[in-house]
This record gives structure tokens, C-alpha cells and sequence, in this order.
């Protein structure tokens, strides 16, 4: 397929739909899609306690990224290791984190996974490998080599599975992190959630390269570029990329190409782009996608959006019924 | 005079400096059109150009080294680091390289640019957005470090850094942007390198940095109503130190605390003391120096923990009182 | 006992470590065949295998990030930055990672991994390569900071720090890696956060870090023969800092010289001097502190400058003798 | 032609000799083969002086790398812009440096281009746009991406020639420095002077790749690997590129591929590669490549040697001669 990526034309990967809807069973799918929902009514959930001044701090939301999130899980196994960056809450969920503790941390709580210590970008869910979102753009990338090597050491089939954006493939750490992991043969799947801007900053002005799976050649690594809104398209290649990396073959580069429907955080007034691309983006949603695979109607996407509303509004409840940490405990955590 | 906010006071001065002078440009992440993630940059692309208003990739280190490279060549650029963490990213090129390169070509070149970042706690942005790290610069011969505390200082040091044939790490507080204050329209310069007796008083010394200025003005306030005069000396610029006014203030009261937001120990706070402890001054200390600064945590998420991870006016209130009614 | 060298002692350390611990390695440029910048790994990849003695291609980030990651989940690397200096490449993993995890994750993950690194002039490798920066991580919560000064007790350190749950910043001095001292065969721990007082006096405290110890020692016996007696304290570890033998120091001689190699302003010698003026044995100081230190310059690569930049023996003699002699 | 890289074979960009020859004159091409005589006796003096304990510090040789240095500088012009890097006394003479003022800086003297204050691994020549060599692998990377854009920003049609090892091609600063020229068109020149190893890090081992130039495609930029003993084709192709940079149309990644003869600094035990290794590149002499292509006789050859011995020893003189700086000067030079 072609994807338009401004005014440049990116050749993807094209998994073979029927045969992928044929293996994964219905069931499986219809799970995706509750996830993505989930996802998403995490997301809208968070951006109303934002808009009614309930949240202290900022948040970065992964609306129309869903598919990502849940494809790229749902392509591992359990046991496998996750690092991924700021725009995290559907990367967190999709890994199978309790929506409940979630919901805690990003209000700040003692119950949330990080005692309300760590917030919206730095939910992680240790108990699960699940390493940690990040503040800084391509923060996790050097922490995923020391994981990998830590694979390779134990000898174990582990996989680790680092997501970071558009913006994070220009900095210095992604260089030193793709090179130390490909000439190591280490078990990484880099997964680069392309979602066209870096803040305000357009792929297409941040690169001069059409797709950025380009700079895998740079590495001697296999790299793809996928449909990021088709979560099939997702599943398929970062299951290839982990069954390479499970074989000792080393890492590979996915890049997801999709769409942030919301600004960058909380105060974004979006000047650097066009009301009709978002719309034409948002044509794309990948949660109707999958939907139209799955033939179901829409009253019943409705309901499965219905039920992740609710399941949202009982995790807020939870938080909200859960304490503040205690400011005789605010020394605690720095040291072990 | 006519009042302006901190951040219009940061960015007058970037766009009455550019206007002046041709070779002044900004570089950094999303100054253009978005206008800075503070917004000090708003509008100066539509004035200026995008040539010299330059958008980069999230690439820091490759900002400090534009800086320095186009600062060899004969520019003086204005470099932004969106969050003071990020300057973590940069260490390289401001300290082995931007700080040293005089020195090592033998006095033989300049390189004149301005780094500026946002510093502090007090957003909800957690530990890695919520840095105070002037004093790693402090250590720093080679570069200055410039810390205002008032929408007046902001503009008249940035000129006065921009001006500077030197690297000058200009740190601004996410706090203060909106605070507002007297700024006068044309431009002005406040000079490096001279600290700045803020407020008058005789019963003990506050020497604050950035918002911590603004906090001990309150608590002065408070104070004052007790009967206790403090006086406050803003450093605002961190290196060179200018540490007479704060001597002499030292010597005039007998009692000094020293108040910022960066963690305590091995902070500027420190220096300030060991300046103190090694001087004349010394002799004139009715009570062991005092040093009010940031928990020795990163900074927590939750809005309260935040809140009580770094000093805020009631704690500056019951320090100064302590000292001051200290019995000597 | 044995006497065997300071990087001796190092890899007396590491190799002991290794053996008894599969959950040890190694990670930094040019450990393997090479055996090190400085040959403190020499021998080990004969030993370990090249799984376990790990070479990496030119990347500071990647290896802070590689003990990260490994420190995570399971591991406890040893990582090496081949000069102090390049470790302000590694600064955002160090800082805004290593060292906050833990806390961020409300103290539910451990990052146990100890950076070494060589500081400290004196090699003729001028600016960008004879840094001293350990008072930038004593600056930063989550971090430790280890700074040994003998081969016993880098030997006892190194061990103790790689046991440690923490992320240890453990800093050798070039200088220091040829001498020679007393070192048991066996495995021992020095702990972490205790001050040693390395000699007795009465008559004045000479608070001394890494190689300004030895030279304080020599110092101390010149000053012996002219009848005066200095107190010498290794802190060994800068962050958590045991001030305590410090202070005590202090009450008893009511003088104190702090010597350290970086530059003065805000160096580690600030954070003494603060701890003391702060402190109950502010009452029983004589005269002001004095701290004695790198003058504010990059390393100059002639010899002679060089020599200079940095506290000598004659220098310590100079400004202890006339701490001890003045009048109070 | 095929160039043996550890077992890998590498294809290079091969120049035109007998074109080349006939348009460089054979006075300009006798003054490179002096150039590069008088760089060889340099770093043989460095070597001699320093084994005879009279240099503190370190130094890190380019015999056997002079090709690329004379090449590379006689590609330029007056008034384009030079960073170089550690291993960088080529570089510098062949800029058209005064080897007396680089003797002097190289053994410390206040006459040194740097005041006796940078040594080896710091000599700038400031006034002829020679803007230093760098302690910090990788560190006049992102340098040069200011000086680009500040040759963009005055409109005129220098170049700055980067010169940087295979080493420094992981670092971090790598991937900012050519994503940031090559999106803006900035006028530099990338020049990799492989020279297979990073102090005993095997180029082969550090990178997954055969040859660094191909890491230019993740920048959209060109990217050419030359034989860098063979001075017209490093001369060749950093031309291309420079008139390339010159025409406004950006960077292009030049890899030369060269062998440095002696250990990485001073002391270096080689265990990481073998003696039959360096006679094998030893054989590939630059010089004697080049005085082959005049037709010199051997007679001819040693006589350009003994002029450049003698003109090292005069600046050996001139050092010598030359004051200490005076320590009551200890404070100068770091403010302006
Ligand atoms: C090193 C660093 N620089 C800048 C920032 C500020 N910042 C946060 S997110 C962001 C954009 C990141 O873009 P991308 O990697 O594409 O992720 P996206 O936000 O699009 O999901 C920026 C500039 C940061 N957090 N870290
Ligand atoms: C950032 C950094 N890390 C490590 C070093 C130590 N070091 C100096 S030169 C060198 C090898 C450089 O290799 P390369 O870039 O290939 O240049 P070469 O020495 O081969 O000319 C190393 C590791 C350094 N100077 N800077
Ligand atoms: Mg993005
Ligand atoms: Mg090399």
C-alpha cells in the first residue's frame, strides 16, 4: 500500500489480511478491538479530567495510535520486556496493565503503579517487564541495549520491545542504541511509532529521508515500514521482527506510520498543520478498521465502546477513592 | 512604567536584540510556529524569518554545537533547550567544548551565544521536566550563568548575555513566565556578573535565587509584620559571582539564609555559605549560616509531594524567623 | 601485608567479583584485549570470556543505557568511562535515568551498577582530558558517589559499590593508579558512606579527597617537622556523605583546609564548608574555613601550567601552615 | 576497485587517474607528495621526541594516513572551514599550517598556535578558518552543523570539511550532526577517515555494515567510500562534494579507507591486530604510491624526504628556542 506521508508516497509492508484473519481467531480479534477502545476511552477520559482542571501536570494523548499499541503486544509473549516513551497510556494498557493503577498514577495516588510519584509519563509495571514510559525523547533507547544484553546473557528467548516516535530517531541515542544492538545480535524490536510530527515539527522537515525504517540499512538490520493504523499490519511485522530477534538473529527496525488525532499536550494550538489532514487521518481511524475486518455493526462497536467507558469510569472511581500519598513519605523510593 | 509578564519581557528583549543586530539568531525545538513550548518565541518567525528563527529535530547536542560553530564564524546565537533536563543532552559540547575552546586555542577565538532554558518544579511535569541544574554550570569556567528573578532582569541580562563574547547559560524559571513587572519599552541592559540587593533590611540576610526571590519577598513581607526586617540579595548571576552585596549584607545583619530550588547539597547554596565561611564576614556570623533548598528527591509527580519537595513562602518565613530570633 | 598498585587493587576487585558473583560484567571501550586506557582490565576477558568483558564501539549513552537496562533486570554491571570527561556524554541516562528510576516507579525497581572512571590532571592531556566533575553527581539524589584515594581502599570500595543496590559513580584518579599501599589478598568491603580520619592532629583539619589525600599526607609531614600537627579526613564517598568525623575534626583543631583537584567555585569543597558553617562546630571554629583548590581554568597542556592549575604538596604546606599559625 | 576491509570486500568509488593527471599539473601534484613527506616526518619527530621523554602528554599518529589529509585540503579553498579531530597533524599541515607554530604548540611553547595551552590534540590555526582538532570523538560533529548553517546564513559558498574517525561514526552526535546538515543543505563536507580500527575496536566488530559510507542514505544524503591511500581519489571526491555544498545542494558523506601504521597513541601494545596486517598496508605506502604515478625514482623520493626532515628539524629549533609560557599568564584566555 501507499501511505501519504505529506506530500511523499511511502511503500509499505502489506501483511496478507485473509491469511492473518484465518489464523487468529475471531475471539483474539474481538479482544483487540475492546483494547483499542479501552485505550481510547482511557484517553478521552483523561483529556475531560484534564479539561475540568482535575489533572496537575500535562499528558500526552495517543488517540487514533491505538492500533500500534495493541498489534505490537499482542505480538509478544509473556515474559517479553517493554520500554516505551511518553505518549504511553496505550502502550501500558495493551501490555495488560490494570486499568485501575493506571488511572491511579495519572491521578497522582499512593495506589497507582508508581505511588503517584512517577504520573502520565513514567507509568511503568516492573512486576510485568514493563520498564517504563519516558520523559525523555529517546530516553529508553540506551536502557534497551543493557536489556537486550541481559537476554543474551541468560540465554532466555525474551524479547524486548522499545517504542519511541518520529522525533526520537534524531537523536544521538538512537545511533548508539541501534548500532550496539545490531552488531551484538541482540533481541530488540525497535518500534518506531511514526505519528508525522515531533511536536510541531513535521517528519517530512525532521528527515529528508521519505521513511524512517530507511535507517535500518545503517545498521545492518532488517527494517519495515507498516500501516500503523491496521492492527493486523502491526501484529505481523513486529511478530516477524520478535520471531528474528527469538532466533538470536538480532534486532529489526518496524516503523508504524499513523496519526495523532489531538494536539502534541495540553496546550498545543496546533498551528503547524491543517484541520482537513487531521480529518482526513481521522477517516483512517483504526478502531472503525478493524471493526469493518471483524463485520460488525456499528451499534455493536457502540456497545464494546460503551463497556470501555464504563470500565474507564470504574478505574476513576478507583482512583478517586484512593489516598494521596503521605508527605511523611516524600524522602522514600530515592535509594534502595 | 508599563507592566509586561516575564516570558513578553524574554521575548522582547530576543526581538528588539534581533532587530539590532543581524547576527543574532535562535535555534531550538518548535520556536517557529509553534512559538516555544513556553511560548517566548511566539510570533518572532512571522518577524524575523525562519532562517532565523530555526526549528531543529530533537537534537541537543546538535543544537549547543550550531551555537558554537556559528558563534565561531561570527554569529551570536540564541539557543533553546526546552526543558533545563534536556541540557543533560548537551554536556558534552557546553562543557568540553563551548567552555574550553578559548582557553585551548590559546585565547584565540570567541564564541559568543546564549543557552537559554526553563528551569523548576511546580507544573506537574515530574522528575524529568522539572530540573534545577545552574550549579553543574556554576563549576564551569569558561561559561556564565545568568538566573533572573523579574520580568526587568530577564530583558536587560538577555541583552546583556547576548552582548557577551562568552558562552552564557541563561536560566529562566516555567513559575515566573507569567508573573508581571515594570519593563521599560526601549532596550537596556543589566549588567553581568552584579548582584542585586532587593529588598533593604537589618535583622538577617536571604540571599535567593529565581522564584526563590519572589518567595522570600513575600516571606518578607510576612515578617515585617512580626517585626523582623530581612534583606534580600539576588545574585542574578550565578558565575561570575558578585559576593560583596551579599558580604556586606552579611556583615551588616550577622545571620544569612541562602534559599533555592535545586536539591541542597552540592548546590549553589553551598558556595554562597563557603564564600561566606572563608571571608571577612565570617567574623560577623551571630549564627551558623542557614540553607533552605530542595529535598534530596527527584521531583514526584503528585501535585502535594511537589509542593513539598521544594521550599515555598511559609518555609522561608519560619527559617528567617528562626534565625533571626536566634539569641546570640 | 602485600603491597600491589591502586589499579592493581581495581582489578583485584573486579576479577574477585566476577568470580563470585555470574550476575557481574564489565561494559566500556576497550576493556577486552586492550585491557583498559589504563590496564585495569587487562587479563579479565583471558578469564571471563567476551560475554563478560564487554567491548563497545564509541558510545557513552550506550553504555550508561547498557548498565540501565541490564541493572534492571537482573544484572549488576560494571561500566567504564575510559576518561572522566566523556561521561558528559552520558549524562541524561545517568541523571534523568539511572538515578531516578527508582524513585519515579515509586520505588519499585533497583538499578544496581557501579561507572567508573579516571579523573584528575597531571597527564599532559590537557582540557578534555583531565576532568574532575564528581560534584555534579554529589548533586544529584539517586546517585552515589564513591572517590577513593588508596589502593585498600579502592580495592574494599569498588567491591562494596558493586554490591550496592544503587547506581555508584565510582571515580579512580589517573595519578593515583601507579602507587603503591597494602592490600589483603581476600575479598573486603570498605562501606560505603564512612569518612576516614587517615591521620591524627590537633592543630589543624585537612579535609582531603582522592589524590589531594596523598598529597596531603606528604604535606601533613612537612608540616609535622615545623611542630604542627594537621588532622587529615578522606570522605571516601562524597554522596551519602559522612560528615560527622568531619565536624568532630573541626571542634577539636577549630581550623579546617579543604582540599580538593576540581575547580574551587561550587566544587565539593563548597558542600564541606556549608556542612561545617551549618553545623554546631560553627562555635568552635577559629578561623574562617579555607578551601584550596583548581584555579578556574580548563587544564592547560603545557607542564608547567599545568602543574599549577592544581593543588601541589608546597600549596597545601603553604595554606595549612598559615591556618595553624594564625592568632585567634 | 575492491578494497580488503578485514575479510569484507568493499567497492570504491574509483577516480579517473589518467584524467585526473592530466588536469592537475605535475608541480601541484610534486607539492602534495611534499605535503605528505612533510606530515610523515612530523609524526616521526613527535614519535622520536616523545620516546626520548622530552613531549608530556600524548600524541596519536597518521603515518600511513596522509593521503587523505593532503587530498582532502587540496580539494578546498581559501576560506573554507576545517574541524578535525585527535589524530589531526595531517589535517592540520596539510591546511597549510606553519609547522613552526605547530611544533611549538605541539611541545608546549607560548609561540604554539594555541600558546602552549592545547597541544596535540588541540591545535587550531583560527585565522585560517582551521576551527581545532578534537579531544572528544565525535566532538566537532555537531560544530559543524553551525558552521554550515552560519556559511547558509552569510550566502556565501565556503565549505567546512569535518573530519572525523570511524569511531566517531557511532556516537550519538553522528546522527544530529548529518540529519540536521543534510535537512537544511548545509555546505559540509563529511569525511570518515576510516582507518579501520578505534583505538583496538575492529571497525569490523563496531559495525554491522561493510562500509561506513552507506549510513549517507539515513540522511537522503550521497555517500562515496574512497581508497584513502590513493591521494587524487580522496582529492576526487571530496571536490565532488565540496562543489556540491558550493551549489547550495548540502552534505555528502565521504569514507576514506586508510590504515594508520602505528599503535593508537603512546602506548599501545597492538594486541588486537597482527604484524602481518600492518606490513600488508605497509606495502600500500601513500607516498610511494603517489611518487609512482610521477615516475620518481627512489633517489628523487629520498631527497623529498630529507627536505621535509630538515624542515621539522628547523621547527624543532624554532620550539625549542621558543619561550615556556610564563605561569604568572595561568588565568588568561578563558573569558573574552
Ligand atoms: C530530549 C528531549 N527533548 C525534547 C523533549 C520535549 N518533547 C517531548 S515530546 C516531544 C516530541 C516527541 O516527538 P516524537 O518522538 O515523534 O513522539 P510523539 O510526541 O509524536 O509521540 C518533544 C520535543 C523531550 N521530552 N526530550
Ligand atoms: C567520546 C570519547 N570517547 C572515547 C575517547 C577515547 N578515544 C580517543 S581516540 C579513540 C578512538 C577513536 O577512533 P576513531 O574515531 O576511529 O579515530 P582514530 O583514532 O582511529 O583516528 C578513543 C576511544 C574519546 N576521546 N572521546
Ligand atoms: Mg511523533
Ligand atoms: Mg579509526
Amino acid at each position: 500500500m501507499d501511505l501519504a506521508l505529506g506530500s511523499l508516497h511511502v511503500q509499505t509492508h502489506q501483511p496478507d489480511h485473509t491469511l492473518l484473519m484465518a489464523e487468529l481467531d475471531k475471539d483474539r480479534l474481538r479482544r483487540w478491538l475492546s483494547l483499542m477502545s479501552l485505550i481510547r476511552a482511557f484517553e478521552e477520559k483523561a483529556e475531560d479530567l484534564f479539561s475540568r482542571g482535575l489533572v496537575h501536570g500535562t499528558m500526552h494523548l495517543s488517540i487514533g495510535q491505538e492500533a500500534v499499541a495493541v498489534g505490537a503486544s499482542s505480538a509478544l509473549r509473556e515474559g517479553d520486556y517493554l520500554l516505551n516513551h511518553h505518549r504511553g497510556h496505550g502502550h501500558c494498557l495493551a501490555w495488560g496493565s490494570d486499568v485501575d493503577l493506571m488511572m491511579a498514577e495519572f491521578l497522582g495516588k499512593e495506589t497507582g503503579y508508581c505511588r503517584g510519584r512517577g504520573g502520565s509519563m513514567h507509568i511503568a509495571n516492573v512486576e510485568k517487564n514493563n520498564l517504563g514510559a519516558n520523559g525523555i525523547v529517546g530516553g529508553g533507547l540506551p536502557i534497551s541495549v543493557g536489556v537486550g544484553l541481559s537476554i543474551k546473557m541468560r540465554g532466555t528467548d525474551q524479547v524486548c520491545l522499545t517504542i519511541f516516535g518520529d522525533g526520537a530517531a534524531n537523536t544521538g541515542a538512537f545511533n548508539e542504541s541501534l548500532n550496539m544492538a545490531s552488531i551484538w545480535d541482540l533481541p530488540v524490536v525497535y518500534l518506531c511509532e511514526n505519528n508525522q510530527y515531533a511536536m510541531s515539527m513535521p517528519a517530512q522537515k525532521a528527515f529528508k529521508i521519505p521513511t524512517i525504517s530507511l535507517r535500518a540499512a545503517a545498521y545492518g538490520m532488517p527494517g519495515v515500514t507498516v500501516d500503523g493504523n491496521d492492527v493486523l499490519a502491526v501484529y505481523d511485522a513486529v511478530r516477524q521482527a520478535a520471531q528474528r530477534a527469538r532466533r538470536g538473529e538480532g534486532p529489526t527496525l518496524v516503523e508504524a506510520i499513523t496519526y495523532r488525532w489531538r494536539g502534541h499536550s495540553k496546550s498545543d494550538r496546533q498551528l503547524y498543520r491543517t484541520r482537513d489532514e487531521i480529518k482526513e487521518w481521522q477517516a483512517r481511524d483504526p478502531i472503525r478498521r478493524l471493526a469493518r475486518l471483524l463485520d460488525m455493526e456499528d451499534d455493536e462497536l457502540d456497545e464494546v465502546a460503551r463497556q470501555a467507558r464504563a470500565r474507564i469510569e470504574e478505574a476513576v472511581a478507583f482512583a478517586n477513592a484512593s489516598p494521596e500519598p503521605d508527605v511523611s513519605t516524600i524522602l522514600e523510593g530515592v535509594y534502595a | 512604567m508599563r507592566e509586561i509578564t516575564y516570558v513578553e519581557a524574554v521575548r522582547e528583549a530576543l526581538s528588539q536584540k534581533m532587530s539590532q543586530d543581524p547576527t543574532v539568531f535562535l535555534i531550538g525545538e518548535d520556536l517557529g510556529v509553534y512559538g516555544g513550548a513556553f511560548g517566548a518565541t511566539a510570533g518572532l518567525i512571522q518577524q524575523f524569518g525562519d532562517l532565523r528563527v530555526i526549528d531543529t529535530p530533537i537534537s541537543e547536542a546538535g543544537i549547543v554545537g550550531a551555537c558554537i560553530g556559528a558563534a565561531l564564524t561570527g554569529f551570536r546565537p540564541v539557543g533553546e533547550i526546552q526543558f533545563m533536563d534536556f541540557v543533560t543532552l548537551s554536556m558534552e559540547q557546553l562543557v568540553l567544548q563551548a567552555a574550553k575552546i578559548r582557553f585551548m586555542f590559546g585565547g584565540k577565538a570567541r564564541v559568543p551565544f546564549v543557552l537559554r532554558m526553563p528551569a523548576g518544579s511546580g507544573t506537574g511535569a515530574a522528575a524529568q521536566h522539572s530540573e534545577s541544574l545552574e550549579n553543574w554550570f556554576v563549576h564551569v569556567p569558561g561559561l556564565k550563568v545568568v538566573m533572573p528573578s523579574t520580568p526587568y532582569d530577564v530583558k536587560g541580562l538577555l541583552i546583556a548575555s547576548i552582548e557577551d563574547d562568552n558562552p552564557v547559560i541563561f536560566v529562566e524559571h516555567k513559575l515566573l513566565y507569567k508573573v508581571k513587572g515594570p519593563v521599560p519599552e526601549e532596550m537596556y541592559r543589566v549588567p553581568l556578573g552584579k548582584s542585586h540587593v532587593v529588598r533593604p533590611g537589618r535583622d538577617v540576610t536571604i540571599v535567593a535565587t529565581s522564584i526563590m526571590v519572589q518567595r522570600s519577598l513575600q516571606a518578607a513581607e510576612q515578617l515585617a509584620k512580626e517585626g523582623i526586617e530581612a534583606e534580600i540579595v539576588d545574585p542574578r548571576t550565578l558565575r561570575p559571582l558578585d559576593d560583596e552585596p551579599i558580604l556586606d549584607s552579611v556583615v551588616k545583619t550577622g545571620k544569612v539564609l541562602i534559599v533555592h530550588e535545586a536539591v541542597k547539597m552540592s548546590g549553589f547554596g553551598a558556595e554562597v555559605a563557603a564564600r561566606i565561611a572563608e571571608s571577612a564576614a565570617f567574623d560577623y556570623l551571630e549564627a551558623p549560616i542557614r540553607r533552605l533548598a530542595g529535598l534530596e528527591i527527584p521531583i514526584p509527580y503528585n501535585r502535594t509531594l511537589e509542593y513539598h519537595a521544594v521550599p515555598q513562602v511559609e518555609n522561608i518565613v519560619a527559617e528567617a524567623r528562626a534565625l533571626a530570633q536566634l539569641k546570640v
